[in-house]
């Protein structure tokens, strides 16, 4: 399909707070994209403002404190996502249209089971019981639709702020769970050093002790990638912190938005 | 509320109202000066005897007595924190002076107004939370964030970084030197920066910066300042007044309950070991899963242009944010209270209308667009209330209940009396000749300062707060290498999409030296605000203050009051960059003593291009240093 | 009728109760010599109409399975009153 | 001796139960129509060691004061087994 004929939803409810500049991201590139509330999807808003997600070919849900993270993070959002729309979210990703989660959003996905799918899985309250705030790095292990242009073994400098961002399995089944997940090649990226060695669970590197590193994941297809690190926070080489001494073309996280445009027009 | 033992003491002046709901009036027309004052404090009024005079000489007028609501309302308009009667004509005759052409809105609404470029305007604010998180340092903290948010947005600005300065006692002061009633700094600290990072990080506005500074005067009575910067296009600049007689109130978010009653006149009176139990109902928790939606649907409905004011509740609830609105139009108001959305159902009138329930904004708007605007807090999933009118001539007017319990003129109730207190001289420098002989071992004196409260990393606290929410952050508060990152001077915020041009904020104040010397220490502190400004890369551009101070009745702290003023505004006139908005807390003391005087200033700063910024760190080896000025 | 049904939710044993290390250490440093280790939980406290008990309980037992807890984390219980 | 202390904090009357309210709201939206008023609680298991059960009490009593429970907005019980 044609650049122009993209439509993005970036679907947020109260307390999502990267809507904006996830959007911004995708106008950069001159891609529609629209900042949806879950209840225009659900019918439950007036005639002007509905939206049907089959008119969209990709479905962001980006970062915040949905329903502020109250309960467990992600988990009104979820809920409400699976008992309302569970059908027409299903038929979007057996379609191979393409469903991300950033931060909040991963958050989301694990918690409505869409993520990693074929295991149990959590993301909880970190190592520190704090909220982490900075940048970090990522090495990218997996191509996805969200990833097509970043070659496998690139790390990444992004920005992170979560309070539950590490990933569990039930506990007694999770080095089985941790296996498959490797057989499967469903890791999309793992924390580690600036210079890319994995971060070894430590601390800043990995700044949520999240089991083996891991900081995104997706599901058997591929379709579903969900990942704590906010890729659309340095769209520009001045928003890293160390731009002073780095000199990049473009920051680290537009290559993520140029991935999914690609990929959208050849799929479709 | 009353206790049951006072009540029967002052029976006698207390009418109870054949009504269905509790209602009194209160017989000050015969009242003696003892029965005024007792009254006062009673009912937690904070007036002072010549103000309760006042009271009864006006209702003596029109012959009748206030009843309870009007009472309460008197008291919250006329609080130090709502009137700053105290301060105004220090700031008036000082600092005030340098003018603000830069600026749209300065010193007059709830936030300042500054030209950023052709299209754009920065809107700018600082304001103190010192009691409240004093009692409750999470909710306290939490809520003071939240006000400043509100502060923002109801000039029409989208909120773009908040900054935090604190100020606290020693963290490792023995658990034996804790006075009564007040609770450890740790304590106090960690709540603190944990309602800051919570609200803060929710409602995703990031965090810019701040200073946490420790000295032993903050034990009884910690300072947590917080600043806010929002960005707006200047159409879209809306103010805090009702627009035409007609039009209507309309009271959006959170719903109103019995939290923080008295929460300005509590403001207003020094913490004494009974606050902890005494001052309960002053203590709020923020919401801020209301306060999210409510930045959007206030600024799309004002976006729309269908607002015609906006205003925050904050001190004084509805008693302070009805009356500013009509009166700044020059107008009245009538309100029907009934009408206002409640959390608890059986609140007395004057609990609801000076209640400081959170995440409430006011708004006013032409009648046929009512229901435009209603629909969209419907969308946003927030309650919103028509509640009144403005009305011609100067008279607000409330009814509730089919009963009419309030109806004073405007002029009244706002136009608190100003007072020029007496203030002692204070000597000019308290110049102290320093001898300190040539340490041993410079290794041993280096790492003790570095290990220092007020020298040490402030990494832990920095890193719970998210720096980098909305995608603007153009210089991130901690800078070097990612192994060693350590704190920078200022951070830069690019505001405008499609442009370079940045913002850079800081906070500064050194409280030692302003007790040392409050002339040259407040100067001093505006000039270190300057350098951290400069070193960034930026010019400095405006200022705002938040005048914290102890009991201003005592005549050495209204000295320092002066002094400071003083001092800083030398150093705007001599720079020549104005203060432009601020906020004054007094009565910052307990009965462990006062606190160092703490005019805390926040600094805004133009860089033409982010990208030409410095950062802190040194890039290489062989770089060479250089010091420079004397 | 009206049930007060009250909902717990814990974490599964072997999971990292982060919360709880921290209110344990905290403890400790204050000097609070005989604490030892330390759970957290949480609790809902539910209005129900219900025709009947059983039914309360099935109400609640539902919402827990649908946004209260995570059964990948959680245990949860239920007691109606 | 060791005895299981357990702490419930719950907020005053009066004070915004904002995590109650977005429960009580989400269930209404998930269609649970039986749910009513909701309210929060926070409990903390700890074990103390002390000589008596009354030492235990006063020991967790006091952590109670400076930690686990604000008294201006919360109200706490202790139950020690
Ligand atoms: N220390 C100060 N310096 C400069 N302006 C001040 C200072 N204190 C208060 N002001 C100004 O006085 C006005 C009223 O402030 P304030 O009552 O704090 O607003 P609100 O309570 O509505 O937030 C504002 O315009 C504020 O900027």
């Amino acid at each position: 399909m044609k650049k122009e004929e993209i439509k993005v939803c970036i679907v947020r409810m109260e307390g999502t707070n990267c809507e904006d500049e996830t959007e911004r991201a995708f106008r950069r590139l001159n891609v529609f994209a629209e900042k949806v509330h879950l209840k225009q999807l659900t019918g439950d808003s007036s005639g002007e403002r509905r939206r049907k997600l089959s008119d969209y070919q990709a479905l962001i849900i980006p970062g915040g404190f949905s329903a502020g993270d109250y309960i467990r993070s992600g988990a009104v959002f979820a809920s409400l996502m699976q008992s309302k729309l569970e059908k027409e979210v299903r038929e979007f990703a057996n379609e191979g249209k393409i469903i991300g989660g950033i931060c909040n959003g991963f958050q989301v996905l694990t918690s409505a089971g869409l993520l990693p799918g074929n295991i149990e899985a959590a993301l909880t309250t970190n190592a520190s019981s704090k909220f982490e705030g900075g940048f970090n790095y990522v090495k990218h292990l997996r191509k996805t639709p969200f990833t097509e242009n970043v070659e496998i073994g690139k790390v990444l400098n992004f920005a992170h702020g979560h309070g539950e961002g590490r990933l569990l399995f039930v506990p007694g089944k999770d080095k089985q769970a941790l296996k498959e997940l490797q057989e499967n090649n469903q890791i999309v990226f793992r924390f580690c050093t600036p210079a890319g060695e994995f971060a070894n669970g430590k601390y800043p590197f990995n700044p949520n002790g999240t089991t083996f590193d891991i900081a995104g994941i997706c599901n058997l297809g591929g379709n579903v990638v969900g990942w704590m690190p906010h890729p659309e926070r340095v769209q520009d080489p001045f928003n890293h912190y160390d731009f002073h001494r780095n000199n990049r073309a473009s920051g680290d996280g537009m290559v993520i938005f140029e991935s999914i445009i690609e990929y959208l027009q050849k799929k479709f | 509320m009353l206790k049951t033992s006072s009540r029967d003491s002052l029976s006698h002046l207390y009418r109870r109202l054949d009504t269905s709901f509790p209602f009194y009036e209160i017989d000050v027309r015969s009242a003696t000066d003892s029965e005024l004052i007792q009254i006062s404090k009673e009912r937690h009024l904070s007036l002072s005897l010549d103000e309760m005079k006042r009271i009864k000489e006006y209702f003596s007028r029109g012959k009748r007595n206030p009843t309870d609501v009007e009472l309460e309302s008197l008291a919250q308009s006329w609080s130090e924190h709502c009137s700053y009667k105290t301060s105004k004509p220090v700031m008036r005759e000082t600092f005030l002076k340098v003018k603000a052409p830069q600026a749209l809105v300065a010193v007059s609404e709830d936030a300042a107004v500054v030209k950023f470029d052709n299209e754009h305007s920065y809107v700018v604010k600082i304001e103190s939370h010192n009691h409240p998180s004093a009692l409750d340092p999470y909710g306290g903290a939490s809520t003071g964030i939240g006000g400043i948010l509100r502060d923002i947005m109801c000039m029409g600005a989208q909120p773009i970084a908040v900054v935090d300065p604190l100020f606290f006692g020693p963290l490792d002061l023995k658990e034996e030197k804790v006075p009564d009633g007040v609770k450890h700094p740790l304590y106090l600290l960690r709540g603190v920066v944990k309602g800051i990072s919570s609200y803060g990080n929710s409602v995703g506005i990031p965090n810019a910066g701040g200073m946490v500074y420790f000295d032993d005067s903050y034990v009884g009575n910690c300072l947590v300042n917080a600043g806010c910067v929002g960005i707006m296009k200047n159409k879209n600049l809306v103010h805090s007044r009702a627009g035409n007689a007609g039009d209507v109130f309309v009271l959006v978010g959170g719903s109103t309950g019995r939290d923080g009653i008295h929460g300005v006149t509590f403001a207003s009176v020094e913490l004494t070991a009974e606050s902890d139990s005494e001052s309960r109902p002053a203590v709020q928790l923020g919401d801020p899963i209301t306060k999210e939606p409510l930045i959007h649907a206030c600024l799309e409905a004002n976006e729309k242009g269908l607002l015609t004011g906006l205003k925050d509740l904050g001190g004084g609830g509805l008693s302070c944010v009805v009356g500013e609105m009509a009166h700044a139009a020059n107008l009245g108001a009538e309100v029907d209270l009934e009408k206002v959305h409640l959390r608890e159902h059986d609140m007395a009138p004057w609990e609801i209308w000076v209640s400081e329930s959170q995440e409430r904004m006011m708004l006013t708007c032409k009648p046929e667009n009512v229901y435009k605007v209603l629909e969209i807090f419907e969308f946003w999933g927030l309650p919103a209330s028509i509640i009144g009118k403005a009305v011609r001539g100067n008279r607000l007017s409330i009814k509730y209940k089919g009963y009419k319990i309030y109806d004073m003129e405007l002029p009244f109730i706002i136009e608190a009396k100003e007072y020029k207190r007496p203030f002692a001289k204070i000597p000019e420098s308290a110049k102290v000749e320093l001898n300190v002989p040539q340490p041993k071992s410079l290794e041993n004196v280096l790492l003790k300062t570095l290990g220092s409260f007020n020298i040490a990393s402030k990494e832990w606290i920095i890193r719970q707060y998210d720096s980098n929410v909305r995608g603007n952050t153009a210089l991130f508060p901690l800078q070097g290498k990612f192994e060693t990152l350590g704190h920078g001077d200022a951070a830069i915020i690019r505001p405008v999409e499609d442009s370079f041009k940045g913002l850079a904020i800081t906070t500064d104040v050194n409280p030692r030296f302003c007790k040392l010397d409050p002339y040259w220490g407040a100067a001093s502190s505006v000039e270190e605000s300057f350098r951290n400004i400069v070193s960034v890369g930026a010019t400095p551009h405006t200022m705002v203050d938040c005048l914290n101070f102890a009991n201003p009745e005592k005549e050495e702290n209204m000295g320092y009051i002066w002094k400071c003023c003083e001092g800083m505004h030398f150093a705007a006139r001599e720079f020549n960059v104005p203060f432009v908005s601020g906020n004054v807390s007094l009565y910052n003391e307990s009965h462990a003593g006062p606190i160092l005087p703490t005019p805390t200033i926040m600094t805004m700063g133009i860089i033409d291009d982010v990208r030409k910024s410095v950062s802190a760190d040194v890039k290489g080896a062989d770089n060479f240093l250089y010091l420079v000025g004397e | 009728m009206v049930f007060k049904a009250e909902v717990r939710v814990e974490l599964k044993r072997g999971i990292l109760d982060a919360e709880a290390n921290t209110v344990q250490n905290s403890l400790q440093l204050l000097g609070f010599k005989g604490i030892g280790e330390v759970k957290t939980a949480k609790i809902f406290v539910i209005d129900v109409s219900a025709p009947t008990k059983e039914k309360a309980q099935e109400e609640v037992e539902e919402a827990c399975k649908r946004l209260l807890a995570n059964p990948v984390i959680n245990n949860y219980s239920i007691t109606i009153k």
